[in-house]
Order: structure tokens, then C-alpha cells, then sequence
């Protein structure tokens, strides 16, 4: 195994991203950096996982010559080597609201310690500092998702100790939240940023422990003060805080090859 | 997957079944009679000549559907609707289909404006001999959006659903076309899926047209290729409604029990799987009742499909 | 019919107009801005960069979705979000699936499990600015099935959709392909359609392949031949998305009021139909930039599929 | 024009039930007499008409060459001409309940003077004398199609003053009854028999009027008392009942050739 020695924080969000998929199980890959990350994994580490899109594309199976990973989820290049092809309604309907989806990949504006999501806006709702784009299907992931693993920039303005606007629910205010709202136990489980990868502080799926996220791994030859530094509230470490192996040249290589227009993975844009 | 490993091993007694009006998994359910299968629910909107089958063959204590073409007419599966044998709750096809679709879709119920102004929902016919679901059976209400009165139906999700299809791959996608009733919706609400094909094709040959299929493999518990696995009944494209076997062989089977216990000795307990019964049935009847079976009459596509995408997004 | 005449004739000033992320009626949409339309309404659960452009072009004044593309960084639509120029009420792809699934159905709500733990629900926030739908939003209730928590959403059901497909009929059968998003639940729960298609084929050649059909004739009030209707988003099995284009001619035209009209004076107003918009793509591009986005690779089915019976049902 | 002189009374109930379809709109076929009499209107009086069933047929166009009427509505020679194929979800609920449909034909086993059906139970529900089959989609069709014709032999036993079992509401019991129900206010329009043809006294789709079933129009050489005698109240008569052209030798050839098997029309089954 050989180490890249040229790669960027991005990047190695993906590959850090990829490497923590599970190794079979229905994935519902989100906007944006899921659907590279989740090719990547289903190429490199997971090749058993059903590959799915909220626009209707069931188990992908990218070919091996692929040009490109599919830039978002409507790219037509998704009914290449898909087993099924439908619609929104099977996909976000009965796929996951039928509870036939494993593992969410999602991304966001923001994200706070107990794992909640915004996608909708900047500052208060009823007067923004900035709009956004809107939940999409986000929203739905979050709620009926089993486990769900967020990927996101570790930045300041983004790593939040409350979400201005939670368009999709983690573990909401702690432990038990998530029951009395109506929506399974489980929340947010992985989020992974550009210096680490975190889990939540809770044995059971939110009904006890604080919820919080814990810093479990950062990148080589980053600290977790790295991300405490780019982290809104005093983050949580794991009792050790792992090292994760770098990319290796395989990873970095597929990586760059998935994404030839630089849509995903751009310097400056994470 | 042979169907009497699919069936033994997913098919627990007890267990709610769909079986429905189109996409007849009649080969599967000779099996699910043949392994003697026990106090299993039946659902459907209609469900045919395959559940009358297996409530004859002591499967079945329980129907939820719209139609049971085996009560049309008096005779055993009537007097065991009378007697208690045979519980049941009706509703209707689209009543069922809904209700389906509200299971596949995860959520607890789904309103409909079916069923107001009938004498289904007169309180004092909740309380048949036939019924076992209670206040589990529906509810109505008024829209908080514009008071629109609607009936709301329960989700339901059948542990098992059989059905069968055109082709499928080893993993369990499965193209079909022709109209479907409402097994769509339970393929999606069923928590076990076991399909029989005609034709068992690579997997290329499926992900080649994805939009014809319509069940991903990873809903599908077992695939079993069953060719003539439909009959007596039909599939597009392959074989039609075999109607002389039902005047031939099936048709009495109501009338008595030892009607059923006749035809059941020959085609069912008499023969070790589908196969054999086809080849039973070619002995019987002839190659040529089989060959009058044969779909060959009507449209093929005129027009191709392509799945191409450009390689480079006009960027290259 | 010509989109021209289509738009002029099935779009009123005030319309709700489904428009979505998939399956894109790009050119029509053109076509409502060419027309100047005013007070429209777009919903969809997700709606791309044809309804920043409506907006853009003073054709809209409310927006109904999950996620509006022209808003995701600041600029014009962002302005017009606070300033109460555009009216806005944010639910999610699912939810806004869900509600055209209703009002295709007919009936006045459907519940969801989404939404429940979000700060969508927050009273709140049910009066901010952008709001129009007041207490016709959603609703909580309790499942009288079994106590769980849902969201009931209203049905929706939008005066038009446009929608391009692969090809139709001139009745108006459309056979679509490649994954749909939400435009199956609008083609059946609006009250008009209009369905822009790559070609026009007989009707023989659809009905040859009815399980293709996404939506029969008879919903549909016009169907506009449109080669390229999708441009510059991407048709399954015809041409990609034009990121080239979307980079090189319209990356700018949320950033100022003169940036889009910049743009629509030589894309939308400047051509007179789609056809010209182009054959002035070809002047400004070059033939090379089209065969770029030509779809060429990728499947193609490798099976057939046969619609036939038997003439004689066993019976001849 | 030559008319038939060898044919049944359950033949010219198909014959006029086909006179009966409108000329164009949307018609969803029930079970049984409906398809053959659908298929003969189609084919012979009002070829604009879009024939749907609820298994899952659209527009279905029966070609010139027809070897036979559907056998019931799942047989798959519907998909032979058909301009779409997809399921009972989109029939009976996008188009059904969703308000496509313009005329639905129905037969049941019982049918009062409200135009209710019944085709569910003989006697008391809770302790019948005769259990049936079930009422398929009858019942959506009545509820929610916004006229509606039923094809019924007229006996005694079947026009009843009151169905044993209301599965498919007409005007249930008068004016005003449907729109009480929460249903739209039409209701059943058209009864064709073996006897004749009947209308329902309400100018206004059950707002007013007796909402009771009215003999418009009897067969050749057949009188309203022919109709009366094999009816269980006393029968409205219009002020003038008409009688009906005789069957054609076109109408009646086709017909058999549309029933080779004779499923539909056997002597003694209707």
C-alpha cells in the first residue's frame, strides 16, 4: 500500500468518508459530496452496498470505466448500470420512508453537536442573514435514516453549537429527543470534516449519554486542536483520538479520476 | 433457488400472505399447499384461484381483500366463511392497494373517499362472525385542510409476498411489464419478497433496461425461475389464461371437499414440484393444450430505448 | 401544436405551474418567459435552474418546494426572498412528492414521518415573511391505528405541469424513461399537462410498448414536438446536461438584474422558439459543442420484451 | 340498417348498454358485463371514448382483427393496443379517485330503487343467506366515478327496494344523501336490463327529486310491465317510455364474435 503524498484536506475528506461506509446495506447517497464519496466507497471498500438516489436510481453499479461519477443525483449517467430506475416516491417514499434504507450519506450548511443539520438558512428563519438552497431530501434522510454519516468542512461558521434552523434532525436536544418527536432513536452516527472523523456520545441510538459528537480520528499529522479550533463549542474527544491512515495512492488516484471537471473537489470551494 | 427451499424457508405458518390478482405466483402458492403451510392470512384487492386453493388446502384462516373468487359461488369456502373456519374482513381493491401502498410508504395510515355512503363502515357490521381486525380496520375523519370527510385505511405490510414475473437476475431484479394490479406496491410493502420468473437472464441484461424493472434485488428474499410458473393463469408475453385446465381439472374444486382433495392428489401432493406438474400436465392433456397457451399473438416494441449518457458533459 | 401556441393557450397569469428536476420542459419554460406570464406559482420538489430563470424573468411570484436553486448563493432571488418579492413556502423533495401524490389521488392529505423534530414545525416560524399558506401548510395529528406521530400533508394540485419525455404520440401518450423524480405524481395530479418530447411517434409505436407510457393522452392537453426541449439540462438516451453552457452563457444571471437580462435578450426574447434558440447555440458554440452532449454512451437494452397472448385462451 | 332477428334479451342488454356510452370522455370498466359491452361500444358507437380498467389499462384500442373481448379485466390481451399499462394505483387512484374518469360501468348482484349495489352478501350481513364474491372495485367506481351505468338482468331477486348490503352507493336513500355522505352528489345514472333502460329522477345529480330509478325505455315487443313484474317496488315509469331499436345484424355479429367462448352471454346465465 502506497501513501499519497499529494493530496488535499478535501480529498481526504472523501476518502476518510468512503472508508466508513458499511460493507453491504442499502445506502441513500444526498447532494452533492455523498454521491462521489459513496462512489468511491462502492468502488474501492464496499463493493456490496446498494448505491441508491433519492431521484430514483436503485443499486448503481458504476462500471469500471466509469468518466466520471455522476454530478449530482439527477445526472443521467446514474441509469448506467443501475438495477432500477423509478422515481422520487419509490426512492424517498418506499425505499426510505419504508424502512429499506441502512445508511444515509448526507451534507449541509451547518451542523452542531448533536448531529443536527441545516440546509435551509443563515441566522433567524423569519429574517436571514443568508438563504439557501433549501432541504431538499435532506430532510427525510435525517429523520427515517437508521444511521446517517454527514460530511462537511471543518469550519467555524459551520461547525455550530445550535443550528440556526434545523432542517434535519441528529439527536435534536439530547438524549431521548428524537423518541418524543416521533422519529426512530438512532440520528446522526458519523460525521466526517476535513481534520477528523466524529461519532456521538450514546450507547443506544440517543436514549442515553449527552449525544454529543466526540472527535474519535483525525487526519495524519493533524491534532484535535485542529478541530476544536474550527469547532463553535468545546468538542468532545474520544478517551484516545486516533490517527487515520493517509490516502493512499489508490484512493487519491480513483478520487481524482471520478471527479475529471473538479465539481466535487475543487481548492478554495472546501 | 428451488421454490420448495424459497417457500420452506420464508414462509412461516402463521404468516400474512399477498397474493394477488395479476402476476399470479401460482406455481409458488402449490408449493406454500404442498408444504402444508398453516394458519396464514391471505391479502390481495382480488385475490383468486390461488388463495381459493390454499384455504381449500387448510392454509389459510384469515382473508383481508376485496374479492375472493372462491366465495362466488356457494360451496366449501363459503361454509367455512359461516362456520369460523374462514375469517375475513372485506374491503375492495383499491381499499387494499391504498393500504398497501401506505405500508410500503412507512406511514400508519392513508385516507381515502372510498367506502363513505356505504354499509361497510355501519357500526353494527364491525362485529361479523368472519372478523378479526376491531378498530384496526379503519377510522374516519374530517381533513383539518377543508373538512373533506375521508376514511382512513391502516397500513399494512404482509410478511410475505409472492409473485411472478417475466425475467429476473440471480439477485433478485425483476423486469416485468403488462399491468400489474397491485403487486407493485406489494413488493414494496412486504417484508419478505419471493418472486418466480419465467426466465432467470444476466444481470446486464436487466441493468441494461432498469426502468423496466420494477423491484430491486435487495427487496427480493428469493428468486426462483419458474418457467410456466403462472399457470393456469397468464403472463404477458408468455402464456395466456389456461381457462380449458379450469373447465377441465378446477372448476369443481369448491363444490366439495373431496373434489378438492382430487384435484389437489393429482396436481399438487401428486407431483414433486412445478415442473413435474407441467409435465403432468402434458401428459394429460397433450403437447398441443399447451402449445394453445403459447403468447403468440400481438404488439412487439417498434421502437428501441437507449440508457446513453454523453461521456463528458459537453466539457471534454 | 406549437409551444408557442401550447403555452399561450394552457398558462394563465396566476397559474400554479409544476416544474420540476428531472425531466425538465427547459424550452417551455423558455416559451412562459418569452410570454411575459405573470403571478406564477412554481412547485416542485426540488426546481432547477428553468425556475430561476421564470423568477428572473418577473413570471413568479410564489415558489413551493423542497429546494430553489437560484437561491442557494445571494443574489437577485435571495433579494427578492426578503424583500417580499418572491413568496415562499420551503417543504422537502419528499414532501412536496408526497403532496402531488395526494392530489393525484384525490384525496385531501396524506401523512408523512418527515418533518417530525425539525424546526419546520415551529409555530414561530409559521409567519415569516415569505409565507402564503398559513394553516393550509401541514397539520400534526396521532395515527388512530397505533398512536404514532405524523405530519399530514395537503394535497397539491397545480393548474400545469410541463414535462419533456423522450418521445410521444400526437394524442399525447408519452413514453419517458431513466429516473423520474416527481414528475409522475404532477403528470397525474395536475389539471393540465403539457409535455414537450425529443420526437413524435405513431401511436402504434407507443402502444406497441405500453408499460413505456407514463402518462395516457387523455391527461395531457398538449404535446409540443421539441428536439433539444431539455436544453441545457440533460435528456436520458439523447444529450447530457450542458455544463459548459450553464458555465459559459448562465452561470451569471442570479448575480444582477442585468446579467439575466443580458442573458434573456439573446436566449429567451432574442429567439423566437426553441428551434432558433438552437440554431444561435450552434452560431455561438459551434456544431462541436452539441456533439458533445450527444448521448452516445451507455446501455442499451439487451432484451426484448413481447406484449403478446394467445389468440384462443386454450380454448380454439 | 338490418336488425337481428334471432337474439337474447341478455344480448340486447349488451347491445343497449353500448348504445348508452357516451361519446368521448374517460370510461373505466368493471368486471364482467362492462368489459364485452365496453369493447362493443368502443368498436362499433363511440370509438373517442378512452377505455380504462382498473387492473391497469389505459386507453385501451381494440384492434380490427380482435380474436375476443377481454376476458375479465385482467385478461392480458389488454395490453394489446393499449396506449398505457401500469397499475391499480394509478387506475383506480390517479384516475379514479383522482377525477379522470367520466362514466364507469358496473353489474353487481343487487341493485335498489336509489340505485345502490350490492355485491357483497345475500341476507344479513352478519348471518347471510349467500356469501358473493366481493365487490373488486366496484365500490370505488360508485363512489367516486361522476356518472355511472350498471348492466343487470332484471329479476325479481336483483331489483330489490333496498340492497341487502350498500357496497355501491347510488343515491343511497334520496336527495341529498350522497353529498352527506361526503361524496359528490351525481351517483348512479343508468341501469340497463334485459327489460330496458332506466334513468333516476333527479335533474340535479341527487340534489333533488325523488333520486328514485325511472323506466325510460323498454326493448322491442317488451312493455314496462314486463319490467314491473320483474321488479320488488313499484317502478317509476317516465312519462313516456320508449322503446328501443332492435338490435342490428352488426351489433349482434359482433358481439358474439367479441364472446367466442361465450363467457359473457350463455344462455341461462343472464
Amino acid at each position: 500500500m502506497q501513501y499519497s503524498e499529494d493530496y488535499t484536506l478535501a480529498e481526504m475528506m472523501c476518502v476518510a468518508g468512503a472508508r466508513e461506509f458499511p460493507k453491504s446495506g442499502v445506502v441513500l447517497l444526498g447532494m452533492g459530496l455523498p454521491v462521489i464519496t459513496g462512489v468511491l466507497a462502492k468502488m474501492l471498500h464496499a463493493p456490496e452496498i446498494a448505491i441508491c438516489t433519492e431521484v430514483g436510481a436503485f443499486d448503481y453499479l458504476p462500471r469500471a470505466d466509469i468518466p466520471r461519477a455522476s454530478i449530482g443525483i439527477h445526472d443521467i449517467i446514474l441509469n448506467d448500470g443501475s438495477a432500477m430506475v423509478s422515481d422520487m416516491v419509490d426512492a424517498l417514499g418506499s425505499l426510505l420512508m419504508g424502512g429499506n434504507v441502512d445508511f444515509g450519506v448526507l451534507s449541509a450548511a451547518q451542523v452542531d453537536r448533536f448531529g443536527n443539520l441545516n440546509t435551509l438558512v443563515i441566522g433567524d428563519y423569519r429574517d436571514p442573514e443568508r438563504r439557501l438552497g433549501g432541504t431538499g431530501g435532506n430532510t427525510e434522510i435525517a429523520c427515517l435514516a437508521p444511521r446517517v454519516m454527514t460530511l462537511m468542512p471543518q469550519e467555524r461558521r459551520r461547525f455550530v453549537p445550535r443550528v440556526d434552523f434545523n432542517t434535519s434532525p441528529g439527536y435534536i436536544d439530547g438524549p431521548g429527543a428524537r423518541k418524543r418527536a416521533g422519529l426512530e432513536g438512532q440520528g446522526a452516527n458519523i460525521v466526517v470534516s476535513t481534520v477528523g472523523v466524529f461519532g456521538f456520545d450514546t450507547a443506544d441510538g440517543g436514549e442515553t449519554g449527552s449525544c454529543e459528537m466526540v472527535l474519535e480520528a483525525v487526519f495524519a499529522n493533524l491534532s484535535p486542536e485542529v478541530a476544536q479550533s474550527e469547532c463553535g463549542w468545546d468538542l468532545r474527544l474520544a478517551p484516545t483520538v486516533a490517527e487515520l491512515e493517509p490516502p493512499t495512492v489508490e484512493e487519491i488516484s480513483l478520487l481524482r479520476r471520478l471527479d475529471p471537471y473538479q465539481f466535487y473537489v475543487t481548492p478554495g470551494r472546501y | 433457488m428451488t421454490a420448495r427451499d424459497a417457500i420452506a424457508r420464508f414462509v412461516d405458518d402463521g404468516d400474512t400472505i399477498y397474493a394477488g390478482y395479476t402476476c399470479i405466483a401460482f406455481g409458488l402458492c402449490y408449493e406454500i399447499i404442498r408444504q402444508r403451510k398453516k394458519r396464514l392470512e391471505v391479502v390481495g384487492g382480488s385475490v383468486g384461484q390461488q388463495a381459493t386453493l390454499m384455504i381449500l388446502g387448510g392454509c389459510v384462516d384469515r382473508v383481508r381483500s376485496g374479492y375472493l373468487g372462491g366465495a362466488l359461488r356457494p360451496g366449501v369456502i363459503t361454509e367455512m366463511m359461516s362456520d369460523g373456519r374462514l375469517r375475513y374482513e372485506d374491503y375492495s381493491n383499491q381499499g387494499i392497494a391504498l393500504m398497501l401502498m401506505a405500508g410500503a410508504l412507512g406511514i400508519p395510515f392513508i385516507p381515502t373517499r372510498s367506502f363513505l355512503g356505504t354499509d361497510y363502515l355501519r357500526p353494527e357490521f364491525a362485529e361479523h362472525p368472519g372478523a378479526y381486525l376491531g378498530d384496526q380496520k379503519w377510522a374516519e375523519m374530517e381533513s383539518p385542510f377543508d373538512g373533506q370527510k375521508v376514511v382512513l385505511l391502516p397500513a399494512l405490510r404482509p410478511d410475505v409476498a409472492v409473485l411472478h414475473a417475466q425475467r429476473a437476475d440471480e439477485e433478485g431484479n425483476v423486469h416485468a411489464w403488462g399491468h400489474q394490479g397491485d403487486s407493485k406496491w406489494a413488493y414494496w410493502a412486504a417484508k419478505k419478497v419471493i418472486v418466480s420468473a419465467e426466465e432467470i437472464v444476466p444481470s446486464s441484461a436487466i441493468r441494461s433496461d432498469p426502468s423496466r424493472t420494477i423491484v430491486p434485488g435487495f427487496r427480493v428474499s428469493a428468486v426462483v425461475h419458474m418457467p410456466w410458473g403462472g399457470h393456469p393463469t397468464s403472463i404477458t408475453g408468455y402464456y395466456d389464461y389456461d381457462y380449458g385446465f379450469h373447465a377441465r381439472a378446477m372448476r369443481a374444486v369448491t363444490r366439495s371437499v373431496e373434489a378438492y382433495e382430487a384435484f389437489a392428489a393429482e396436481w399438487i401432493h401428486g407431483v414433486e414440484d412445478h415442473a413435474a406438474y407441467m409435465a403432468h400436465y402434458r401428459e394429460v392433456f397433450g403437447q398441443e393444450a399447451i402449445d394453445r397457451l403459447v403468447a403468440t399473438d400481438g404488439p412487439e416494441p417498434e421502437l428501441p430505448v437507449r440508457y446513453t449518457h454523453a461521456p463528458t458533459l459537453g466539457l471534454g
